[in-house]
């Protein structure tokens, strides 16, 4: 079972991702987008690790919704709300239960893609952070492993596609060649939950 | 650059605002600028905002007669709903608020939580969004165009509705109107320069421009060798009059990217205006300067907006702002 | 660069003043742009002029409250006499008429020239010199301090006299007490790159700046690694204020040369103001933009001009011009 | 003896030679000046030379006060006036004689550049177009070659010179070890008179 202290090591390892990964992230978004990928996701994963060492949510669900509205108040531009979305809408699944099962994450994160894609009305191949999250909720099912795999691919396969959502569509023919930068940054979140079930020393998520 | 780090750009420049205009209100810790007389009584609040690196656009048209708000967020990044709840909250006089919202995605969606989190406060708030954009094909299969020089117009305009004590209503549809009848084009000769990534965001050889370009850096639709002053008019203006047929006179927009000189942008706009008479479009007024900027890009685009007379007569309205005045 | 052949710049950008700006006459083929009411009945007119790529000045300050007309000249190069002797033929009331020009050989020559033969043609002709560049050691061994930021306060001051129907001797009087006590010091993060050459006139690395410029592209009196904003500020200011010692309140421009954004002149402007704080001078009113340019080079300008209670009166006076406009 | 055609060709053979040196001249003042020497020159010598073409002047002064008028209402800058003054002044000393000698030339063209020198307040040495025309004008005493190598030497004399006079003495110290776009360009009007003397057939001016 995954405890509170899970959920904090999730967005801890995170947040070490995307500050290991800023610059990554920012210059695949200044091929497709506007170059700023990078530092909104380090502005706002700074905001949740100072907001989880400043309170103390009780429960998964309050973790993951605590951090998304540090996301939604600090990051802006599309990945802020999408990404906060996705961890309020998660963290709201999650209930109030103290400790919660793989299975029972993979479903409440497959609700929280949901309401990312209602929001941004994007879908599978319009080359989004979807394009990630979609693939990586699926094999949770079967692994924190299988899902980092499944959101890595999932980013990668971003490449060839031509961007329908977001400022990478601005470039029509152009984007194709490029691997979208939400991608790459779901691919981080996901590979995090393994670096989170390692950290305890337990056998993954 | 002439920066400190690029962590306090932002701040920074709105204490340097503060320093410079005691006649606004700049509050630097939740990052708005505000009208000093808000909220006025009886009158309709307009907001907006969007990343910073397009000043003057927003803040520097925060006065009487246009914004009575703006919400900078991080260079190119749209600003967090807490900014605009904020803001809505100070403007508001029960008139109800507008949000002008440029048409990015990330603007839309905070945007819309504060609308929501806003009208959670008893606030009532309506939306334009902005998006002239021609370079950009408007699609289900895109994020539909982009909102760039159209936004100064949209906000003079309803600005000055709002000015003379006109509901939320007839605000929202003058800015309707408004946008509806604008379109713009335009052209990056070098790339952009952010103080996070602190090198351009693309490569841009001197030799060639980039036509179709947002203001936030990305390239544009397509790269060709450079092209002179009266091509890359005939280009632009020939793009927006496939989209928009004006049968009555316009408004037009001669806009820097930043970088360019304004003696450029004056002879930029002698062709514009060939373009315009060969076409048989009048002109009835020209705004030629850096407006809705991209930072340290050099480069233009124009925005050509259809007026009636009741258009043109809220565009001659008196304004009050750090970066247009006229009237009184 | 945006051009069609750089024979024509200024020419073109002339053609396109014409077209946005019906409130003013433009004479395209003598190169002239003048107060569409000029000549002002018993108003002593106001005449400056120098090489174009300055812009908005000196054509940008030209209407009621600032330049009765503007000479441009070719980018960087002094206008000719024949200008500003129709120049002052035109905006000649009776009154007479003031030269104000920037302290460089070319400017001062032509204009002597200039003045010399207006006077042959039966107009009174004053003359004041703005040498505001504290980078530029005013001795006999130079051609002294050259004329910068401070044209904007001479020009829009003395302006204002005029138009109050002061006489010659008084505007030319108010024009140099602004430029007694005017001072400023620029700083290039680029190099310019004129139409006619094509390539910047200096090589500045990118992480290099250099002290101490001029507006016309010529390098600096040193050349250091890069600074911050603040660190600018602190030299340009320390600069400025070890040759004026201001025992009252200053007006300042923080001027940009042409391609910094917005955004960061409000930064650096923060810091100006943190500066002389620090100096214990209190600042009275502040502009902020790019007013006095050289093309497309990046940097900026401080300039601090110490006031009475008159000459601010003067800068608060109405204005209505391309560039400056508030009051009416 | 010198005749109206030879002054006309002096004046032809400057133009040439300034449009083809334009660019080294630009040059010479982008590294202590503003970039425009070479195109102002260049603007005031093609209309010296469509003025000589349209009007005819009929004696050695009168071509010469005509070419100044023409840089003076053409160049602008410090040069224009200069220059001017310089073609003005020489041709108002040469008086209305249909044809003169060397040797009036010589004294002539001293009290055009005097009146540079009172015009512009420079000093041999400052680093001007006076390093070469001063020397110049010693020279024309013997021929028009002579005063062709002494203008050429005193430009290239400018290289070490501190500049006190123009733009470049803005620079101090870092105007040393450049050659003077001015005394460059008064080399070349200098060097002309040799090239119009060629041009008759004859022996040197
Ligand atoms: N409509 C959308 N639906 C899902 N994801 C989106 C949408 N629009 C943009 N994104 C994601 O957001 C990423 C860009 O985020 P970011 O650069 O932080 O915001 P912005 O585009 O506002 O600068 C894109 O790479 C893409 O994955
Ligand atoms: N006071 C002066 N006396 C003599 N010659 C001067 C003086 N000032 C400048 N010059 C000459 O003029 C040249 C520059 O001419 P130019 O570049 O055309 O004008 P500007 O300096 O106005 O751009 C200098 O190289 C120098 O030889
Ligand atoms: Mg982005
Ligand atoms: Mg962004
Ligand atoms: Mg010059
Ligand atoms: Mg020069």
């Amino acid at each position: 079972m995954l405890d509170t202290d899970f959920f904090r090591r999730w967005m801890t390892a995170t947040a070490a991702a995307v500050d290991r990964e800023a610059d990554r992230l920012t210059d695949l978004d200044a091929a497709i987008g506007d170059a700023d990928h990078g530092t909104n996701l380090q502005r706002g994963f700074t905001a949740v690790t100072a907001a989880l060492g400043g309170e103390s949510p009780a429960t998964p669900g309050a973790v993951l919704t605590l951090a998304g509205r540090q996301l939604i108040s600090t990051v802006g531009g599309a990945s802020g709300p999408l990404y906060g979305t996705l961890l309020r809408r998660t963290g709201r699944a999650l209930g109030e239960a103290p400790e919660v099962s793989t299975g029972q994450l993979a479903e409440a994160l497959g609700e929280g893609v949901a309401a990312v894609a209602q929001l941004g009305g994007a879908q599978a191949g319009d080359k989004t952070m979807l394009d990630a999250l979609l693939p990586a909720v699926q094999a949770l099912g079967t692994s924190a492993e299988a899902a980092r795999d499944a959101a890595l691919a999932g980013a990668a396969a971003t490449v060839p596609l031509l961007a329908r959502k977001g400022r990478a569509s601005y470039l029509g023919e152009r984007s194709i060649g490029h691997e979208d930068p939400g991608a790459a940054s779901s691919a981080l979140l996901v590979g995090a939950l393994v670096e989170a079930a390692g950290a305890s020393g337990g056998g993954g998520a | 650059m002439l920066i400190n780090v690029p962590e306090t750009v932002v701040a920074d420049g709105l204490r340097g605002m503060a320093a410079a205009h005691p006649e606004l209100t700049v509050d630097v810790e939740n990052r708005l600028v505000l009208r000093r007389d808000a909220p006025v009584a009886g009158k309709v609040g307009l907001v907006s905002g969007g990343g910073s690196g397009h000043e003057p656009l927003h803040a520097g048209f925060v006065g009487p007669g246009m914004l009575s708000a703006a919400c900078p967020g991080e260079i190119f990044t749209s600003p967090v709903p807490d900014q605009m709840v904020k803001a809505a909250a100070a403007v508001d006089s029960g008139a109800g608020v507008l949000f002008v919202v440029k048409n990015y995605t990330g603007d839309v969606l905070n945007f819309d939580m504060a609308a929501e989190l806003a009208e959670e406060e008893g606030v009532r708030v309506a939306r334009v969004l902005v998006d002239d954009d021609v370079a950009v094909t408007d699609s289900t299969f895109t994020a539909g165009r982009r909102g760039t020089g159209a936004t100064l117009f949209v906000e003079k305009i309803a600005g000055a509705l709002a000015d003379e004590g006109a509901s939320l209503e007839r605000v929202e549809a003058v800015a309707r109107q408004v946008n509806a009848s604008a379109r713009s084009f335009g052209v990056a000769l070098s790339a952009v320069t952010t103080p996070a990534k602190g090198s351009p965001t693309f490569d841009l050889p001197s030799g060639e421009l980039e036509l179709g370009i947002g203001i936030h850096g990305e390239p544009g639709r397509e790269r060709r060798p450079m092209m002179t002053s009266g091509e890359i008019a005939d280009f632009a203006v020939h793009a927006v009059l496939e989209d928009l047929r004006p049968s009555g006179p316009v408004l037009v927009l001669v806009n820097g990217m930043g970088a360019t000189p304004l003696l450029e942008l004056y002879g930029f706009n002698a062709e514009v205006r060939r373009v315009l008479s060969e076409r048989g479009v009048p002109v009835a007024r020209t705004l030629v300067g850096n407006y809705v900027t991209s930072l340290d890009m050099a480069g233009c685009s124009v925005t050509v907006c259809q007026v009636d007379e009741e258009l043109l007569r809220l565009w001659d309205a008196p304004v009050q702002t750090p970066a247009l005045r006229w009237g009184r």
